[in-house]
């Protein structure tokens, strides 16, 4: 019997030794959200930090377990009569040395992380461009108050330069989180906090809401589109531009029912050059269309999506705010048809 | 509660440090609701000043109805240790004077504790507008909300209720734990005031019932000693102190 | 009034069957219902856990719906700590405390029975939430403002608040029960120097508990006065600072992982010496980690809080704070692996999970010293990184401690042997399982995958690893049930069990399994760490212990009782009524009053 | 000054340290004495305005002298066996430790 338990055990120690190393070499940082592809200083120091304990753990995880296993091994139970081994109560060396080592390294990996908290923690330029960052249930409203603009879910900055963040939220906590920008810290109601990070590399970069807000906290993302100085400024010119009006009259089918006091979408979002959709609930719309991802990143900007999304939000992000209040999704009487969705979603598709 | 009167009539076993269970157990007890008040009173402090509306504590306190009733207090916990000591020497009749005397100067307390519950809760203003005297923050902004020309003065209910603001939320709720302890407390005692008229019910010798009694009795009255430094008298600052 | 009651309703004095457990105080069958009870949680708790892997086996999975994903994980953490593994502990106390310092009972017995059956009321009470249409649904943690009417109607949050509320009471009184016993009731002799490693874990985990339990017990009350009154304690617009919720929350949270943790660490301390022939290791060196890893979870809350934004001073101090752990707990680890040194190791079923315990606590405490990294913790906090991280501590820490306590104490509880051989694969296939099923959440955290999502999108890449875990679950769950059929099996018809079957230390092997009811004959006298060893092998010399004369009709057991289960029933009823009606609740108050009060003026034994 | 005379008046008491160690009804008067003047005291100072910040600590050592006068004589922990005290105190200095902890993290003590 003692045999196959010990075949048993080789075997199985083999295989999670197998799936251990297929983990680390199969973990790529290519992926969108890893923190180990990180293209700033401030996610550079905490993958930095990380790295340094990550083979500081390793290490001493080694060495105990070879301590372990060699015991376990050498001092296994030979013989059924074998006698009473000698009862040693305890080593104050030996004590002494696992108490002073381990406060050494301790000490030695704590000097370089209070350092890197500092540098990621506190803005070097603080005059820097100020982004406010404010969280709703599920979806992120970024306003940069120096340049006029607001949009949502996809925020644009410009590359190599500071930026510094501001966070607040409008109901419960949020976590603002771009893993290859920077760590996440928390958007709290009444509370509010700062951040700042910086990219050297341009790229659309993906984020996500860290603090669980509620059901559908899964689908609460947002992009970070980090272009050049040049394309940046252009961007922000666009989107300080009233918005197009309807030119065909599909669009403008839509347009007049957005306006509508049957939809009531105005009530809720902000179009700026229209007369009334000035609504602050909802996403900013006035240039819904020259996003490249919608509904907090989750899906790309097509018009199929948005068809899906106006039929039924509940099913595409169960539990928002617009289908429970708007009257045309929680009144079955007043259901939008088919062909008030699409001329809906031409409006809106339009607004470039 | 439960905790606390757990099986009254333990028989005095031989234990490991010849102290009794019971008493040990009402140390630790009274050491975790040391805890318990703490939490309490650290959200007050946390919380202290950041009302976004008035009544602040200075606009509704009156520190000398407050300090008599902590008066109250305080000589109840003098009776209850004259109880105890009365039990000690065996003197019954002296026993049931002073615990009854605990239980009127507790529900005494409580009273002033309700008085002054139901007066914040129908706290009145009243600015004279053409001779104000002495404005607390609170009544200058009610002062220059509301004395416009032609108006002679101001009157008007500004109660505050544990809704009213973060200031009416933490006191209410920590000075209202301390009165569900004193209440129990009375019940308590009250209790072993009826008990003693049983034969055999109260005696010197079974003195620890009581003991345990005047030892929670008396950490109630701490607890309010704090409460009235903190709470009551800590008011004269609408804020932090920096 | 209640003196009139007492002699309307008969003391239970010779009751059998049913009767029997109902109205028992004595430990030890207190201890099995404890254990019996629990165990059924954390079968609950697997299941919900389960479902949990199966939405999450592949991405963009529909099978269960968000709403129900985010009750299913609060209701996972809530029963997994609260449900089962605080109350598995329990059961050890119970039946061993008196045992392992050689008493013949718990300093109160009754409060006792009160304790498990006010468990029982607060474990039907969260787990009933379900059959109400409304389990909570916030997290285990259930951060303000989320939890407030306005983000979360319904009763869910109501039923976790009294939920908590019950099982506080049951924690506070069976913690407040274990301290007097073990201040008072020990054996002559048995100073605290000698007492075993496990009761001196129970000691600690119990003063740890009176003290975190009225933090939570106020944050609760403050929680319902919000919720039921409308009052500002977490209201924002009114001023309130959610980040209050979380610094109380992790006052107690931080302590509580202690709790959780110190029973588990007792336990192997037990373990390992039994198999390895050996005294453990740095006996007092063990305490003494013990005593400061338990203060020292007083000083590091808000390394939970890294990333709420407290400024990098206060980061800065728990940090150090929390590194500063890593050192008494890797004293321990050094210590427990020094107690195998030149030992002579048996590798039975419970040291199998004693070493088991080892390596899965230890990958969890280096990477607890990875999230105190406060800088680089900003990319682990809320993700898949911590989840691996506490289920390496709770499941690979307290799981894997109290199944190795299950087997060891097996003999002693049920006086049967279990099977070893089925023991041992379970062991293997436990601990291959929970690898698979935790190892690879360190990576999907580090590839960026939050917790608490109920779904994600291909494009991420964590559909392989996420399909890992759910199949490693599986290998646990198949676990789990070998399990339970050992246990069932050995106990209908396993080989009856010697008083000492694994040539033990301590003293609850000095009598018989499963022990009488008056547990020790003569209550023995104690001269030594690990006093049964010493006699066994006749070290005491001189001192050997008399025989002594035969006590047996002497012996006093407190008689069982109703007023207990009476109290309980006020309690029970009472929850629900804050719930859902205020006179009902005042009903459970009185029954509650009724039962204190009977209680109080019944005699621990009736006169003959 | 009170407190003198109370550690006098307890001197003076026979303490029989062998069976009952309890103050007579006298001290248990005398504490009763120096609780009403001490709260007097606190209040009196409450009226001081020109004390301003100052007064907080004046109010805390009062209470404190209150808070221990009433632990030690009126619940006999100062005759009591030190494990009452220890059990005790554990729990109020971890209370105190706690409350210091959360009035330091929301900004009390910060400069100014």
């Amino acid at each position: 019997m003692p045999t196959i338990n010990r075949q048993f055990a080789k075997y199985s120690f083999v295989l999670l030794a197998g799936i251990i190393l297929a983990l680390i070499f199969g973990c790529t940082n290519d992926h969108p959200q890893s923190p180990f592809d990180a293209v700033g200083p401030v996610s550079e120091s905490q993958a930095l930090i990380f790295y340094i304990i990550s083979y500081a753990g390793i290490v001493v995880f080694v060495i105990v377990m070879a301590l372990l296993a060699y015991f376990t091994f050498k001092y296994r139970k030979r013989s059924e009569n074998e006698g009473d081994p000698e009862q040693i109560h305890g080593n104050s060396t030996f004590e002494i040395a696992w108490t002073v080592i381990p406060a050494l390294l301790l000490i030695a990996v704590a000097v370089p992380t209070i350092n890197s908290l500092w540098d990621t923690t506190v803005s070097p330029e603080p005059d820097a461009l100020v982004v406010r960052v404010t969280g709703n249930q599920w979806w992120f409203r970024f306003d940069i108050p120096e340049l006029g603009v607001v949009t949502a879910n996809e925020l644009h900055i410009p590359v190599g330069e500071v930026i510094n963040i501001e966070l607040d939220s409008k109901d419960v906590i949020h976590s603002f989180w771009v893993p290859k920008l920077a760590g996440k810290v928390d958007m709290i109601p009444n509370n509010e906090n700062t951040m700042w990070f910086q990219s050297n590399e341009e790229g659309i970069f993906y984020g996500q809401c860290a603090e669980f807000c509620g059901e559908s906290h899964a689908l609460m993302r947002f992009k970070v589109v980090v272009e050049s100085r040049k394309e940046f400024d252009a961007w922000v010119a666009s989107q300080l531009l009233d918005a197009i009006k309807p030119s065909d009259p599909l669009s403008q089918q839509g347009h007049d029912l957005f306006m509508s006091s049957e939809a009531g979408c105005y009530a809720c979002h902000t179009i700026r050059g229209s007369q009334k959709a000035y609504g602050e609930v909802g996403p900013e719309l006035t240039h819904f269309a020259s996003r490249l991802h919608m509904l907090s990143g989750i899906m790309d900007n097509t018009h199929e999506n948005l068809i899906s999304w106006l039929t039924d939000p509940d099913e595409v992000k169960p539990g928002n705010i617009m289908s429970k209040n708007a009257s045309v999704y929680n009144d079955p009487d007043k259901v939008l048809s088919d062909p008030e969705i699409t001329a809906l979603a031409a409006y809106l598709r339009s607004l470039k | 509660m439960a905790e606390a009167t757990a099986s009254n009539h333990e028989s005095e076993h031989q234990t490991t440090t010849g102290l009794n269970h019971r008493k040990i157990l009402m140390w630790v007890f009274l050491g975790s609701d040391c805890m318990f008040f703490a939490t309490l009173i650290a959200t007050y402090l946390v919380y202290k000043g950041k009302s976004l509306s008035g009544p602040m504590p200075l606009d509704v306190f009156s520190i000398p109805v407050t300090t008599v009733s902590t008066f109250v207090l305080l000589m109840s916990s003098m009776s209850m240790v004259l109880a105890y000591a009365a039990l000690r020497k065996g003197s019954l009749k002296g026993y049931r004077t002073w615990i009854l005397s605990t239980v009127i100067l507790g529900s005494t307390f409580l009273g002033f504790q309700t008085f002054e519950f139901y007066e914040f809760a129908n706290h009145h203003v009243h600015i004279d507008c053409i001779n104000p005297v002495d404005l607390t923050d609170y009544e200058q902004g009610l002062f220059d909300k509301n004395c416009k020309d032609g108006v002679d003065h101001y009157d008007a209910q500004h109660g505050l209720t544990p809704k009213t603001n973060l200031f009416g939320t933490t006191f209410f709720v920590l000075t209202g734990l301390h009165g569900t302890h004193v209440t129990i407390g009375v019940i308590w005692l009250m209790s072993l005031f009826l008990y003693s008229f049983k034969k055999g019910g109260v005696t010197p010798e079974r003195h620890l019932d009581t003991d345990l009694a005047a030892l929670y009795w008396h950490f109630v009255d701490v607890v309010w000693i704090v409460i009235f430094a903190v709470v009551y008298l800590f008011g004269v600052f609408e804020g932090f102190p920096s | 009034m209640t003196t009139l009651l007492i002699p309307m309703i008969k003391r239970p004095l010779h009751p059998t069957g049913i009767w029997n457990w109902i109205t028992t105080i004595d430990h030890k069958k207190i201890g099995l219902l404890y254990g019996a009870t629990a165990f059924i949680n954390f079968l609950i708790g697997g299941i919900e856990a389960i479902l949990i892997r199966a939405q999450l086996s592949g991405s963009n999975a529909d099978i269960i719906t968000p709403e129900v994903y985010n009750q299913l994980f609060t209701m996972h953490g809530t029963t997994m700590i609260f449900l089962a593994i605080m109350p598995l502990s329990a059961a050890f106390f119970n039946y061993l405390i008196p045992l392992q310092i050689g008493a013949r009972d718990v300093a109160f017995p009754r409060l006792n029975a009160f304790s498990y059956w006010v468990f029982l009321a607060g474990t039907i009470i969260l787990h009933s939430s379900w059959l109400f249409g409304s389990a909570p649904n916030s997290g285990w943690f259930s951060y303000a403002p989320l939890t407030s009417v306005a983000y979360n109607p319904g009763h869910g949050m109501d039923f976790w608040i009294v939920g908590l509320q019950v099982l506080g009471i049951a924690s506070l009184a069976a913690s407040f029960n274990f301290i007097v016993t073990i201040i008072n009731m020990r054996a002559p002799g048995m100073t605290l120097m000698r007492m075993p490693l496990f009761t001196w874990m129970t000691f600690i985990t119990a003063i740890l508990l009176v003290l975190a339990f009225p933090v939570i017990t106020v944050a609760l009350i403050e929680l319902m006065f919000d919720r039921s009154f409308g009052t500002n304690f977490f209201f924002a617009p009114a001023g309130a600072d959610p980040v209050l919720w979380q610094h109380l929350f992790w006052v107690f949270g931080h302590p509580e992982v202690y709790i959780l943790i110190l029973p588990a660490m007792g336990i192997v301390s037990e373990i390992l010496p039994t198999f390895s022939k050996k005294p453990l290791f740095g006996y007092s060196t063990v305490i003494l980690a013990g005593a400061i890893i338990a203060f020292m979870g007083w000083l590091v809350w808000s390394h939970h809080m890294f990333t709420v934004g407290l400024g990098p001073i206060p980061n800065s101090v728990f940090t150090i704070t929390t590194m500063a752990i890593a050192i008494p707990t890797g004293i321990k680890i050094f210590n427990w692996i020094f107690t195998m040194w030149k030992g002579s190791i048996t590798f039975s079923t419970p040291m199998l999970y004693a070493i088991g315990f080892i390596v899965t606590f230890t990958i969890g405490g280096i990477s607890g010293v990875m999230h105190a990294m406060s800088s680089s913790d900003a990319q682990q906090q809320d993700t898949y990184f911590v989840v691996a991280h506490f289920h390496y501590v709770l499941f690979g820490g307290a799981m894997m401690g109290i199944f190795g306590g299950l087997y060891y104490w097996f003999p002693k509880f049920s006086g049967r042997m279990f099977s070893e051989k089925l023991g041992k694969v379970q062991f293997f296939l436990l601990f291959i399982g929970q690898n698979i099923t935790f190892f690879p959440m360190h990576f999907v955290g580090m590839d960026g995958m939050p917790r608490r999502i109920y779904t994600y999108s291909g494009e991420m890449g964590w559909t392989a690893l996420n399909a890992l875990e759910t199949s490693g679950s599986i290998l646990v769950v198949i676990s789990v049930l070998l399990f339970l059929h050992n246990i069932v099996k050995s106990w209908r018809s396993g080989e009856e069990a010697p008083g000492d079957p694994w040539d033990a230390r301590t003293l609850e092997w000095s009598i018989s399994s499963p022990p009488p009811e008056y547990n020790f004959e003569v209550i023995p006298e104690v001269h030594t760490v690990d006093e049964w060893w010493a006699r066994k092998r006749g070290l005491l010399g001189e001192q050997s212990p008399s025989v002594g004369s035969n006590e047996k009709g002497e012996i006093h057991l407190p008689q069982p009782s109703f007023w207990p289960l009476v109290s309980a029933i006020g309690i029970f009823i009472g929850g629900y009524g804050l719930i859902y009606s205020y006179p009902v609740a005042i009903v459970g108050l009185v029954i509650m009053m009724v039962g204190v009060y009977s209680w109080s003026f019944e005699p621990v034994n009736d006169p003959d | 000054m009170a407190m003198q005379n109370i550690n006098k008046a307890s001197d003076s008491t026979k303490v029989d340290t062998s069976h009952s160690e309890h103050p007579s009804a006298v001290t248990y008067f005398k504490v009763a004495v120096a609780l009403c003047l001490l709260t007097g005291l606190e209040v009196v100072v409450f009226f001081f305005e020109w004390l301003s910040y100052g007064i907080i600590p004046v109010l805390a050592v009062l209470s404190v002298v209150k808070f221990a006068l009433v632990i030690m004589f009126y619940m006999h922990l100062k005759y009591d066996h030190r494990l009452f005290s220890t059990l005790f105190l554990t729990g109020l200095f971890l209370a105190i430790g706690v409350i210091f902890a959360l009035m330091a993290l929301f900004g009390w003590f910060n400069a100014g």
